[in-house]
């Protein structure tokens, strides 16, 4: 199973990446979204995969009886994609705001503060 | 000492607060400064003449050996001497000369400022601490050329002169940490000892070329040197003090100073020989070719700057003799004839030699000091300029099988000189007054005073040599050379070759100057030889270097975010990828990877289709949706894999962000695609292999044994000293609290981001402050 | 009138839990049940009866929508394997007697839920829903089917 | 109690939201809270100097179960440094900002990238460090954009796109960390690493995380997103940036090149390329600007690559050269911008060729001036000088003679370029300037906005001056910073309550 | 027994879902796909729901299932009455089969107002060709 | 034939069966509220997977993720509605 | 979207879901659940209310400004953070009241910063999606 899961991390990166070099800023969101599902999956398969043993005691126990999956990496990739939410949404409203002023999509159209004069 | 040094530094800072006092008084009070800092050195004179050298220590920087200690030797009295006593006269000289100039109190400032720093550079013992001074003049240089900073012209000239110097400085900088790192310390006194061990180390040839070329850029040689005529620029006192006197005789005292601790060898003389004889010649021939007074000057200046290396690289006890005689003389005439051309320039407004004629009737005194000094330049006996020309040419006779070009050389040189010198200091005055310069007239005493005094000390000095034959020349000879032989100095050498070369000298240039008139059409023919000067050639080269910064800085940063991505991308996908397959084994051990159940696979279909849809579609709304998908999916597999609370987060996350794409869309324009198919070719390339080896890094990483010593203690201690079930949430809230704290805290940040994005527009107004 | 029932219900019920002290969801319905019948028991009013044979009515009519899902279900599976056999579809203006928002969203639901039927949106002055029908036969026996079935059921339970 | 610069402005932001949209009140506040957090920086400071690396356990869980909170003297003269140009900037824009601007929570967001950073310059877990990270880099979006004026947002799509790049590239390296040791404290990360057999897999993370630390330090083939943005942000924010922000990619990297992935010989390598590429590239680009902004944005790219290059040559003195150096760069810089601020306030432009005049109008003002530029330059003794002869002397050490001469080159780009807008702005006859922008001009503010703009360059110009000339006792602080940087067991001895080997 | 049950339950569920799946395939437009997930979806869902409620046979289990179940009733005839709606809105093409369309043009362009008696407006759905 | 093997044999390939189908119906769209009601579908789809899983786990725990999957997936449905909505306004 | 149904429905939709998000909140310790998701449900609650209602009457309900919601969940999430300095406890450390309460479960610093999570979740989606949501 690990491998297919490494598989679609390595699709979500590669299309992520692909998407970021488009040209339509909204594409350039949608690859850093598919980039951080990435590597949320990234971390999450690091952690090892237990199945259907979520690391929760049932009532009374004090310590698990068998095995569980890792918490650790569960609880990183819950504030990994919190924090993702909140960058994303951020950007999201930013290419709005961009469309509002600059009345464009197009990345190529945003190159006037590079220009060395 | 240390106050003797930076008072000037005091005075300058001080400049701001006395012009709001007494701004009428700054001049004099300011040059009483160097007066009596004159005062105070010649009181060293008689105590180095008996022990050699004196030290002064101060602490500043221990720990890197950096201290504040100052050697007054004869080399160095010599240069405080010339430092402070010209700096009074053209301290004075300046009163009369910049009256009632509107930043006359600045211009004492940066003045004062020089000549610390001048004095810095001599009297400092620690070589780090010589740097930092020798860096100041360059600055307050900079400072002086521009004074006029309103005029495009001085500006430039002043960027030039600050770039060549800085550039030579920060060359010369590392040459000295070099020095340190093989001699061991900055301290010139120590450095003496390891003298040997430092020309026998492999660096040695380093170090000299690396000091060579802050020396050379610093005393304008060839093919450095064309700032100097650029700083003629600034104002005439300026021009006497830095570009003749002090400053560019900064490389030359650098090189004298290392003289007994790094001369003496093959590279060290063969490298000053060359460099300082092609110097010479070459600026004394421009010095003929130019009809503007200052620059006449500025190459005789050069090409004086010529020679004084070329006897430091002869590097014969008679030759380094000839040298410190020929520092003072030289800055006695050259300082005097600039003065004078100061002078002239002031009452006539003109600087043209081919014009300017006869103003003896008008200012005979400063013609008096003009005679002198031209033929103190000359080295007509009786006037100092005689001896050094003597002793130089006894140096250059004795150079063994170069002798005869040697000779040949600075005899040339001499001759051009002697033009040059006669063309400043005697041409303007002789012949009949033109009717233009008929109102011109002796200005102030404070004008012409310092001159002439110049000018009678070159004929005191020259007449009388003993009179500072053992005082001065002496203990500056043998610090230059490091040896205690015993001089004396005298006017008569008898009947010798020496003095059949002075006659021809003198017969020959007295000739060249009654035949040889300098004329504006000879120098305009010249010009076209300009292109290959080393002003055109360095020119050239930094403007190829402005182009191709140009190029370069626009081949990367051009604008486009894609292709920062993709060199980013691409630099990390070659450095993992070098890495990947020189240098990690690669294994898969399948009892690590767990059996695939049909549902799984389902939803590992829906999840890769989706992407694909999702890269692939143009509707904006479609890859929206298919996102949605792909969350869903993402949900799923944690779910499968016992992460209730992740899948529960993301689904709602997902959920949140697809209604807000939603809401954003509804604003966005349609959707076009931009890119042409080669492009996106090349795109899915780079992007598969990027994915590739993140997915191949992964399974290399998976296949890594796994220490889980961190979770067991989560796991065993949750619910007895965190008081909970859920692990992962005790996790959040207890073990690592302090990410779901500042967690909490980019949500608010993007939030309050967000509401102001959306409400504060400052766009319609104009232009922002 | 039914209201003040209900709470009374309620109270007594929650009384009950107090009483015995168990606080379990089965010893509060056992307590609900038992205070039901002995208001059942203490109340003659005529109109006030209404209570008492409304929860036995709602009962039955959630049963009786329940099956008409079940039906629908498969109907539909029926449907599926051979898909368009005999398939009318039509969007039908259907005439409210229900009022208040409350009874047309109940009403709404129920249609949506059950056979072949899907409530496209109801007329801002309320007076007509849009419902799309998969199979209509014919529009007027559709309309009375419907208020027959779910509409009258529903208006008197929520009377 | 090491935390507390961190809960400080944590609660300082806080009770600026309440404030919200109250403007005058937030400059009272926020200027008290930069001073107190300056106070507390100075304590901390103090306090680790007296007694050496400092720890807490957050949620008294021993390392490396919970978080732990390290204070080495790198640490504490990071959070020093970061509190006094925050007291500058907060004081700056209290007298420049638009009112607008800080309406719409300019101080909160302030505090907040504050305290990311604070945070991150203490923490000693590789995935809090990460949180940090983000905490700094959304402030700094909020930052960049408030306002939305039509440059801010085309500047900001590259550094907002780049900057989330960069924390994935991040969040992958930490996925990889935790699959090859599963822990994440660093310390315990430092001895873990050690014990990892396939050395390789450690030195490609150590890549990941060089590429994800370079673009938030804009070293060479990752700086592009600067020189788009820096300058279209409101000058004191640049200067917050400019300061303190690339340095934040520095110190990680300076933290985890050293603690984690110490002494790795062909990461080194690269990192001097790199360094050498940068001081290139940030040079090259200053040449030809002719907004302010970006000829200091440049540089500070050019001045990055000095950073990297001490990193890259690894030795006790090129640390040290590299810690002296970032001192240094951090208070410049930020006075920098604030120059470049009110030159935008007094004149109405940035572009050096609409500029001029400034040294006739206003002299003392323009010395005061001249002393972050020529400081920047490195004239000796300033500031910028000192660091340059540790860093020759380690290229001569590690034979890196390429190197000195690209940090040679750098020196003289750097000395070209503050000469000329020395020339250009200062000494040029001001004719043309643009009239009629929005907001006040200098002349036409109050007296209190005036000296709010002023003293925050007389502070850091003087702070400036004591590194020039004070360089002994900075010197001293970095010898001790790079010795610990260089052997890090005290650190883990520290955090782990353990003896161990040298990693 | 209670094994035996669940199996039953599950089974008829999941033919339930299976047949709605295939709806949603086969129907020709829009409104019918719409009509026909809401039916047998909330069957089959329930009944896999109340499979699951058995094997648990624990109180809370219990009361979350039938939340579940009525949310999802709730939610399903609603989702899909805004879903219809606004596919009617959009134009979304309408079966060709399609007997009587009493919608046709009842809705105000503008303020999307919905009128009960005759009104004309634009909005109507123009009949397809069955695009499965 | 034990109650696990039959639900994993029996009703999970029927329900993945019924995904299939209805990702068809996904790619297929055509009009955007085609792909949402697909979209709809699948999450409810998921809902009797997950009740499944929980039976085959015995983990009443995923419930309450299937019940957190019915009430969210409700909002994106009216979120798309509502942009078609907005949409047509423009 | 003015649909009477919708309208309807939802009406009474809100004060469930709310319910709900707290019950997933108050469990968090215990069972899945917690201040994210919690918080996560509850502005999704009033989410679909504003779609029903429209920003306006969303905004009545909740009458205070959402945006306050985030400090004063600050002002919690740290209030709980820094309590251990009052029993000079390292930062985080957990206060728990003796015995557990009753529905609740045991009461602790721990709750108090789910809490704060909670509204600060709240408050930042809610303050983004009504910003974006009036304008549109
Ligand atoms: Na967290
Ligand atoms: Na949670």
């Amino acid at each position: 199973m690990e491998i297919l899961l490494i598989i679609i991390i390595g699709l979500l990166h590669a299309g992520g990446l692909y998407m970021l070099l488009r040209r339509s800023m909204f594409k350039m969101i949608i690859g850093l979204i598919l980039l951080g599902n990435g590597a949320n999956l990234l971390i999450f398969l690091l952690g090892r995969l237990v199945k259907g043993k979520p690391p929760v005691m049932e009532d009374g126990m004090k310590v698990f009886a068998d095995i569980y999956a890792d918490p650790l990496p569960q609880a990183l990739v819950l504030t990994a994609i919190v924090i993702g939410f909140g960058l994303q949404s951020f950007a999201i409203i930013l290419i709005r705001r961009v469309y509002n002023v600059l009345n464009t999509d197009d990345l190529d159209d945003l190159n006037s503060t590079d220009e060395e004069i | 000492m240390l106050i003797a040094v930076i008072l000037g530094f005091i005075f300058a800072l001080c400049v701001p607060f006395f012009t709001r006092f007494f701004k009428k008084t700054i001049p004099f009070l300011y040059s009483l400064l160097p007066l009596s800092l004159f005062i105070y050195f010649f009181q060293f004179l008689g105590k180095i003449k008996n022990q050699g050298h004196v030290l002064f220590k101060y602490e500043w920087v221990p720990s890197i050996g950096i201290d504040l200690s100052f050697r007054l030797d004869g080399l160095s009295l010599l240069f405080a001497f010339m430092i402070t006593g010209i700096g009074a006269l053209v301290f004075i000289y300046t009163i009369y000369y910049l009256k009632g100039h509107e930043y006359l109190d600045r211009f004492y400032g940066y003045l004062s400022m020089f000549m610390a720093s001048m004095l810095g550079v001599v009297l400092s013992d620690n070589l780090m601490t010589m740097f930092i001074f020798w860096e100041l003049t360059s600055i307050s240089s900079y400072f002086l050329i521009g004074f006029n900073n309103e005029d495009p012209a001085s500006r430039k000239s002043a960027l030039t002169a600050l770039s060549i110097t800085g550039l030579g400085g920060l060359v010369m900088l590392s040459g000295i940490i070099l020095l340190q790192a093989v001699g061991g310390s900055y301290s010139f006194t120590e450095l003496l000892n390891s003298s040997e061990a430092i020309k026998d180390s492999s660096a040695y040839g380093w170090i000299i070329s690396l000091l060579f070329v802050g020396a050379f850029t610093k005393s304008a040689q060839f093919p450095f040197h064309f700032w100097l005529p650029g700083a003629m620029k600034a104002p005439t006192p300026v021009s006497t003090y830095l570009h003749s006197a002090t400053m560019v005789k900064a490389g030359i005292y650098l090189l004298a100073r290392f003289t007994p601790l790094l001369g003496d060898t093959f590279w060290w003389n063969g490298t000053l020989v060359t460099v300082g004889s092609v110097t010479m010649v070459y600026a004394a021939i421009h010095s003929v070719l130019r009809v503007d007074l200052k620059s006449i000057l500025a190459y005789s200046t050069i090409s004086a700057l010529g020679i004084l290396v070329f006897l430091i690289g002869i590097g014969t006890e008679k030759a380094l003799l000839a040298a410190g005689i020929f520092i003072l003389a030289h800055a006695l005439y050259k300082a005097a004839l600039f003065l004078i051309t100061g002078i002239i320039d002031h009452e006539t407004g003109s600087r043209d030699v081919t014009k300017l004629a006869g103003l003896q009737r008008v200012m005979m005194p400063v013609a008096i000091a003009g005679f002198l000094a031209a033929l103190s330049s000359a080295g007509v006996p009786f006037l100092l300029g005689f001896i050094s020309k003597e002793v130089m040419y006894e140096a250059t006779l004795q150079f063994g099988d170069w002798a005869i070009i040697l000779t040949a050389l600075a005899v040339s040189t001499k001759i051009l000189l002697l033009v040059a010198g006669f063309w400043a200091g005697i041409r303007p005055f002789t012949g009949n007054l033109p009717s233009e310069f008929e109102k011109a007239k002796l200005p102030s005493p404070l004008l012409w005073v310092p001159p002439l005094l110049l000018g009678i000390l070159s004929l005191g000095f020259g007449a009388f040599p003993s009179l500072i034959g053992q005082s001065l020349i002496q203990p500056v000879f043998s610090s230059m050379s490091g040896t205690d032989t015993v001089v004396q100095l005298k006017l008569w050498h008898g009947f010798n070759l020496v003095l059949l070369l002075s006659i021809f000298t003198l017969v020959t240039g007295g000739v060249l100057f009654w035949f040889l008139k300098p004329s504006a059409e000879l120098f305009q023919k010249t010009l076209r030889f300009e292109l290959i000067s080393p002003q055109n050639i360095i020119e050239g080269g930094s403007k190829m270097f402005g182009s191709f910064a140009g190029t370069w800085t626009r081949f990367f940063q051009n604008g486009y975010l894609r292709n920062y991505v993709i060199t980013i991308l691409a630099f990390l996908t070659l450095l993992m990828a070098y890495r990947l397959f020189w240098g990690v084994n690669i294994y898969i051990d399948w009892n690590q990877i767990s059996p695939v159940s049909h549902y799984e696979i389902i939803v590992v279909a829906l999840m890769i289709i989706s992407i694909l849809f999702a890269i692939s579609t143009n509707s904006r709304t479609i890859s929206i949706v298919a996102l949605g998908v792909i969350g869903f999916a993402n949900c799923l597999f944690f779910l499968f894999y016992s992460a209730p609370d992740l899948a529960m987060t993301q689904f709602s996350i997902d959920s949140l962000t697809v209604l807000l794409f939603m809401l954003v869309l509804v604003k966005l324009p349609k959707n076009k695609s931009f890119s042409s198919n080669i492009m996106k070719f090349r795109d899915a390339m780079l992007s598969l292999l990027f994915g590739t080896l993140i997915a191949i890094l992964t399974l290399v990483v998976f296949e890594e044994p796994s220490t889980k010593e961190v979770s067991k203690y989560f796991a065993e201690n949750a619910y007895v000293l965190a008081k909970g079930r859920n692990v992962v949430n005790v996790i959040l809230v207890d073990y690592r609290g302090f990410d779901t704290m500042v967690e909490i805290v980019v949500l608010v940040i993007a939030a309050v981001g967000v509401y102001s994005l959306m409400k504060l527009d400052l766009n319609p107004s104009k232009k922002e402050l | 009138m039914t209201k003040s029932l209900f709470l009374s219900n309620l109270i007594l019920a929650i009384i009950w839990v107090l009483a015995t002290g168990t606080l379990t969801e089965e010893n509060f319905l056992f307590g609900f049940f038992i205070s039901f019948m002995i208001l059942w028991v203490i109340t003659y009013k005529k109109e006030e009866r209404k209570y008492f044979t409304m929860i036995p009515k709602l009962f039955g009519f959630v049963a009786f929508v329940l099956w008409e899902i079940t039906k629908a279900n498969f109907q539909s599976v029926k449907e599926s394997f051979y898909p368009k056999s005999k398939l009318e579809p039509a969007i039908v203006k259907f005439p409210l007697d229900a009022k208040t928002d409350m009874e047309i969203t109940f009403l709404a639901n129920i249609i949506s839920i059950t056979p072949g039927t899907l409530i496209m949106d109801v007329s801002d002055d309320k007076k007509v829903i849009y419902v799309h029908v998969m199979h209509l036969i014919d529009k007027e026996d559709f309309i009375k089917e419907i208020k027959a079935k779910f509409e009258k059921p529903l208006l008197e339970l929520m009377r | 109690m090491i935390v507390l610069p961190i809960i400080f402005q944590f609660i300082a932001g806080t009770v600026l939201l309440f404030f919200w949209q109250k403007s005058n009140i937030q400059k009272v506040l926020s200027i008290l809270f930069s001073m107190t957090g300056l106070a507390i920086g100075i304590w901390l400071f103090l306090l680790v100097w007296e007694n050496g690396i400092m720890v807490t356990q957050s949620g008294d869980w021993k390392a490396p179960f919970g978080i732990s909170f390290v204070a080495d003297t790198f640490g504490v003269t990071m959070v020093l440094l970061s509190s006094i140009s925050g007291l500058a900037v907060s004081i700056f824009s209290a007298g420049s900002m638009r009112k607008e601007r800080l309406d719409f929570g300019f101080f909160p967001i302030f505090h907040f990238l504050i305290m990311g950073l604070q945070g991150a310059f203490l923490t000693g877990d590789i995935f809090n460090l990460y949180v940090w990270f983000e905490v700094v880099i959304i402030a700094s979006f909020v930052l960049l954009t408030l306002g939305g004026k039509k440059s801010q947002l085309e500047g900001a799509i590259k550094y907002v796109s780049l900057n989330l790049l960069a924390s994935t590239l991040f969040l992958i390296a930490i996925g990889f960390i935790y699959g090859l040791t599963g822990s994440l404290n660093m310390a315990d990360l430092a001895i873990k690493l050690d014990n990892v057999q396939n050395r390789g897999l450690v030195s490609v993370t150590s890549g990941i995380f060089l590429v994800a630390f370079g673009i938030k330090s804009a070293i060479f083939p990752m700086y592009f997103w600067l020189p788009a943005s820096y300058h279209t942000p409101p000058p004191a924010v640049s200067a917050i940036f400019a300061g303190l922000l690339t340095k934040l990619g520095i110190y990680a990297m300076l933290r985890t090149f050293t603690l984690l992935f110490g002494g790795d010989e062909f990461m080194g390598d690269i990192m001097v390329v790199l360094a050498a590429l940068t001081i290139l590239s940030g040079g090259l680009g200053a040449l030809l600007q002719q907004n302010m902004g970006k000829i200091f944005g440049y540089l500070i790219i050019c001045h990055i690559g000095f950073l990297i290059a001490g990193l890259g040559m690894y030795t006790e003195l090129a640390i040290m050269g590299t810690v002296f150096y970032l001192i240094h760069d951090i208070i410049v810089k930020t006075n920098l911008f604030l120059v470049s601020g009110l030159i935008l306030k007094i004149n109405g432009t940035q572009d050096i060729r609409e500029l001029g005049g400034m040294y006739k109008n206003f002299p003392l003002l323009s010395l005061l001036m001249a002393i972050p530029l020529f400081s920047l330059v490195g004239i000796p003794p300033l500031s910028g000088f000192w660091a340059k002869i540790f860093l020759i002397q380690a290229g001569l050490e590690t034979k890196d003679y390429v190197l000195i001469g690209f940090i040679v080159l750098g020196s003289f780009l750097t000395l070209w370029v503050i000469a000329r807008v020395w020339g250009e702005v200062f000494w040029k006859k001001g004719e043309h300037l643009p009239k009629k922008a929005n907001g006040l001009y200098f002349s036409q503010m109050s007296k209190t906005d005036q000296w709010l703009m002023v003293f925050p360059i007389v502070l850091l110009s003087g702070i400036s001056l004591y590194i020039g000339f004070g360089a002994e006792n900075v010197i001293i602080l970095s010898q001790r910073i790079s010795s610990e940087l260089m052997d890090p067991s005290g650190y883990i001895e520290a955090v782990l309550g353990l003896k161990t080997m040298n990693p | 027994m209670k094994d035996i049950l669940i199996m039953i339950l599950s089974t008829f569920g999941a033919l339930f879902i299976l047949s709605s799946a295939l709806g949603l395939l086969k129907k020709p437009d829009v409104y019918l796909r719409i009509s026909v997930t809401a039916k047998a979806s909330t069957l089959g869902i329930s009944l896999i729901l109340a499979s699951a409620a058995i094997f648990f046979n624990d109180y809370s289990v219990t009361t979350r299932v039938v939340a579940i179940i009525l949310f999802v009733f709730l939610t399903i005839s609603i989702g899909g009455h805004l879903l219809a709606r606004a596919a009617y809105f959009t134009k979304t093409p309408i079966w060709k089969g399609t007997k009587i369309d009493d919608l046709a043009g009842q809705y105000d362009e503008v303020t999307h107002e919905l009128y009960s008696e005759k009104h004309h407006s634009s909005i109507k759905p123009e009949k397809s060709e069955n695009n499965i | 034939m034990s109650l696990h093997d039959y639900l994993n044999w029996i009703i999970v390939p029927i329900l993945g069966l019924s995904v299939i189908l209805v990702f068809i119906r996904f790619l297929k769209g055509p009009s955007l509220p085609d792909r949402v009601i697909a979209l709809d579908m699948l999450i409810l789809i998921s809902i009797c997977i997950i009740a499944v899983y929980s039976i085959q786990t015995s983990q009443n725990t995923f419930l309450d993720v299937a019940m957190l999957f019915a009430l969210v997936a409700f909002l994106s449905t009216a979120a798309y509605a509502f942009y078609l909505e907005q949409r047509v306004r423009k | 979207m003015k649909s009477l149904i919708f309208k309807t429905a939802s009406a009474y939709l809100l004060p469930l879901l709310l319910l709900f998000s707290i019950f997933i909140l108050l469990r968090g310790h215990y069972l899945p659940g917690g201040g994210f998701v919690g918080g996560l449900m509850a502005s999704i609650a009033f989410l679909v209310h504003s779609f029903a209602f429209g920003l306006k009457e969303t905004q009545n309900i909740i009458k205070i400004n959402p945006g306050f919601l985030m400090p004063i969940g600050l002002v919690l999430a740290v209030g709980a953070a820094i309590a251990p300095f009052f029993v000079d406890a390292p930062i985080l450390t957990g206060l728990w009241f003796e015995g557990p309460f009753r529905f609740i479960g045991m009461v602790g610093s721990a709750l108090f910063f789910d809490i704060g999570v909670y509204l600060v979740v709240i408050g930042a989606t809610l303050t983004i999606m009504f910003s974006i949501t009036d304008t549109v």
